[in-house]
């Protein structure tokens, strides 16, 4: 099988262009893929349309660094601060440039997501009836159920099947074969509804590991573009049985973040200065290790044997 | 504030979990008065009994590590959907006296005053959700005639617009650091349920955007109980979130 | 939590009346609740919508034993042998009773499980398009994709909700909190269907070991109305990690029921006059022994640590 | 029958493996000409390697352990309908001149003559799969001027057809023991593509219920190589499929 191992900065640039959408964060607050965003920021990937049911200060940070056109999401902000001090000033002053937002609620994010990845036409949806959601996102259509009797409005939530999916996982091997576990959000839908998947591994393990538990898999590797060794990839965020979440770093974010120079000092500081992930962890150094879970909650034993 | 939505859970009820002071609640409804209700979280988790620490999110490492269910976004949300959830929190920046809850846009939607972070799984649990319990800080500001924007739908323009508009369940309770409103009467409109302890209607009136007006027996909430002071503190041993 | 731990017998009858829909078989081929065919049938149960995109042999039994009114389903045959003789019996010479038809496919029989599952209103399917099962199943609509420019026609499929899922598992706890693993075919979807669900554990565990490993979690235990303690319950379908397939019973049943009285003979011999799950399996003695996986294939371990 | 079916596997395809017949034809292409294909099984099984014992059906353990993923039937069965599966294996009691292919009612659908089991995933596969690949026993009954149902589609009317009925791939080629056919011409009605050694093509015409004409450029199907013997060998040791 290919071997799909790849450093970080040739993953991006391989697979990711101006004006894709893609998947930075599909598991809400764990999980979500900061190494990548830093990278996209660094390489200067304009016009993307970045896709997400919630993935805290990412989507802000790269709405700051001028990397968004638009944003397709249920939520955008930070998840220790509540607001995103990029997404307001993008929204509400067009800096450092305009934002188009196609509004989602979580649910109706997932089935587009659901739709895209088992070629579903589309997907009949109650959960936003009511909504203002339903009449600000111009992708929605509203229909009756034809199936009942009283004329049951429902919506209609087309397909998203983006360019791009970039997926933290616990381990991996060479081949992109992985296994993820703990919640798990919308990540095997994106894995699935994506035309590529890149997966930031915190372990690469021989593939006898992955293949000794074939469903704890969360996508095979004939489905995946490229894997990248990244311990703490996800890091500010958490990471189950690996990380804990640096509450600390997304509170200094939020601070910091609020006026656009303050950002932009931020950035410099932790992402254009800091020229790859191995830099970052120095950076990091005592910090990150403080966040590494180092015990160990074994699983119960399972076993796949044939006699 | 949070022992009163705590109060909001009855025991063995299928709870939705939001972000921040409902993981509190949830936590001291489970260690009092509901042994066997059951908190979802839209990340992707179902758990019995509350986190063994503090949670920043609803899904660190403690919210995972003996869950019920450590699945999809699909699997929990889509009980919403499926009608078995009995109770949802939420939060929220705007709300006015039918219950619908902005976290969107104040202002125009073309160019906002200011752009909230959205609805996450707001709009959904707002939907869906058997009873609907908002916890907000009330301000005037905050305590509005009418949303910019309906995230979350409560009573939309009250009376039959709810189910008119494909929906069952709808605004429970409005829990506030001064009060507790619930909705009343055939309009549905928010009264005034109960006032917390050390607060007045006055002052309650005054810091809401709309003629608000008392339900039949109006009276003070009941001071938290030692039992449930003691379970906040075992939930949150930090204050992180009082 | 409340102890759900009940007999076969009294799990059946608490939870199944006649005219119910249920599922029996969610997984194909491996994981079919043969224990609780035979005990539906020993119980007299009439009626019953069953519903399995395809589960062997079992609802040809039911079907012989004059216990289905309705079949649901992708595939009524025999693994081993192909045809299912009581399926042609109800169907071509009306024995012992007519029986109807809901023809689908596993894809649109997944789609409406999903549906059911999630409270989705319907679901549009391309997957059965130019097929006549689009039209020998009523419940089907054709429409527009009304996202589509060049009206392209989808197959609308409404939701099923069954009246009760009876679902094989590896192990569980006495609340009903199980493990599954290997292919999971419509388990997920059924179990999330149904209104009541009955597992049938080949082992019972203490709550701490199903709590080990929540994303191995098949369903919660609040979802759960009863657990049933029946190792080899499957037999003789296969469970992965714990039980071979019977290929001999399968053959011989095709074999023997190839007439109505082969049949009858057949169903009294190894259901009517097994009066429960631990005859059945002293009866089966040596040869249910021959098939118990023994030996250990375990997963690498995982952990859910938080420090 | 089965290494003819392990030709129409081209390296790195993604294979929607039938039950018996094609699981074995799979596993002779893995080892021959297609080390880098990828098999699907509907019951939610991705292999790559063949599994390691024979196997009665998808789902017994060997075709679990091992596995690259073990998951749900629609993650496995929604890549057909998101386009990714590049050949697909099935079988049938019935099939006519445009690749139609009938496994659930002969006669009458209220009273049938012979009901069949029915499609399984015979009727997604058809639909969805890029290439269809047929395996069948070559006898006139079985090989009709029209099915008397549809299960899984072929090319419907022929012509357009399929494509007017939203539906794009089709048969590519039909497997039997006597030869191999394959669309042909704007009507894309199947022709006569191959012989298998020891059957001649007067004999095939005899057992097929259409005029079956001859593709240009007719040979006979090269024979079983060294190799594909070993493997077919070694897939099914115990000769349980041949």
């Amino acid at each position: 099988m290919k071997d799909k191992l790849l450093p970080l900065d040739r993953a991006i640039s391989e697979n990711l262009g101006p004006g894709d959408a893609v998947v930075l964060g599909a598991c809400l607050e764990p999980d979500i893929p900061f190494a990548a965003t830093y990278e996209i920021i660094r390489q200067g990937i304009g016009g993307l349309n970045v896709i997400a049911p919630i993935s805290d200060a990412s989507t802000d940070m790269l709405i700051g660094a001028g990397c968004v056109a638009e944003v397709t999401g249920a939520w955008v902000g930070n998840v220790s601060g509540g607001l995103g001090h990029n997404y307001r000033r993008a929204l509400e002053d067009g800096e450092p440039g305009p934002v188009i937002v196609h509004d989602h609620s979580n649910f109706s994010l997932a089935m587009a997501l659901l739709a895209g990845a088992h070629g579903m036409p589309y997907v009949p949806l109650r959960s936003i009836l009511g909504s203002d959601i339903a009449r600000s996102n111009p992708a929605f259509r509203r229909a009756e159920n034809p199936f009942s009797e009283a004329r049951e409005p429902v919506v209609l939530v087309p397909p998203l099947q983006p360019d791009l999916a970039v997926l933290p996982v616990q381990r991996a091997d060479r081949h992109g074969n992985a296994h993820h576990w703990g919640s798990a959000g919308l990540i095997q839908e994106s894995a699935l509804a994506a035309e590529k998947v890149i997966l930031l591994a915190d372990e690469i393990v021989d593939a006898e590991v992955i293949a000794s538990d074939p469903s704890r898999v969360l996508i095979p590797g004939y489905l995946v573009a490229a894997v990248c060794h990244l311990p703490g990839g996800a890091h500010p965020s958490p990471m189950t049985g690996r990380w804990r979440r640096d509450n600390q770093f997304f509170e200094d974010y939020h601070r910091v973040s609020r006026t656009r120079d303050g950002f932009l000092d931020w950035l410099r500081e932790w992402v254009l200065e800091v020229p790859d992930h191995a830099a970052y962890q120095k950076k990091l150094s005592q910090r990150l290790d403080d966040l590494r879970i180092t015990g160990t909650a074994p699983a119960a034993i399972t076993s796949y044997a044939v006699a | 504030m949070i022992v009163a939505a705590a109060r909001e859970i009855a025991d063995g009820d299928v709870v939705f979990v939001g972000m921040r002071l409902p993981i509190v609640a949830y936590g001291v409804a489970r260690l009092t008065h509901a042994p066997n209700a059951v908190g979802l979280f839209e990340c992707g988790i179902v758990r019995y009994a509350p986190a063994g620490a503090v949670l920043y999110t609803m899904g660190d490492p403690p919210n995972q590590m003996g869950a019920a269910w450590a699945t999809g976004l699909i699997q929990v949300m889509g009980q919403l959907q499926r009608g078995r959830v009995d109770a949802g929190f939420i939060g929220g920046a705007e709300i006015d006296r039918f219950g619908n809850i902005n976290t969107s846009y104040i202002g125009d939607i073309a160019k906002p005053r200011v752009k909230l972070p959205g609805s996450g799984g707001a709009a959904d649990i707002a939907a869906m959700a058997k009873r609907l319990i908002a916890i907000m800080n009330h301000q005037k500001r905050r305590f509005v005639e009418k949303v910019d924007y309906v995230t979350s739908p409560g009573f939309l323009d009250g009376g039959e617009a709810r189910s008119k508009a494909g929906l069952g369940g709808g605004p429970a309770a409005v829990i506030t650091d001064r009060c507790i409103l619930r909705p009343h009467g055939p309009r549905k409109e928010l009264h005034l349920a109960s006032v917390h302890p050390g607060h007045n209607v006055d002052e309650v009136r005054g810091h809401t955007g709309w003629d608000l007006k008392p339900l039949p027996g109006l009276a003070e909430t009941a001071p938290p109980s030692r039992a449930e002071l003691a379970a906040l503190h075992a939930i949150d041993k930090e204050g992180v979130w009082r």
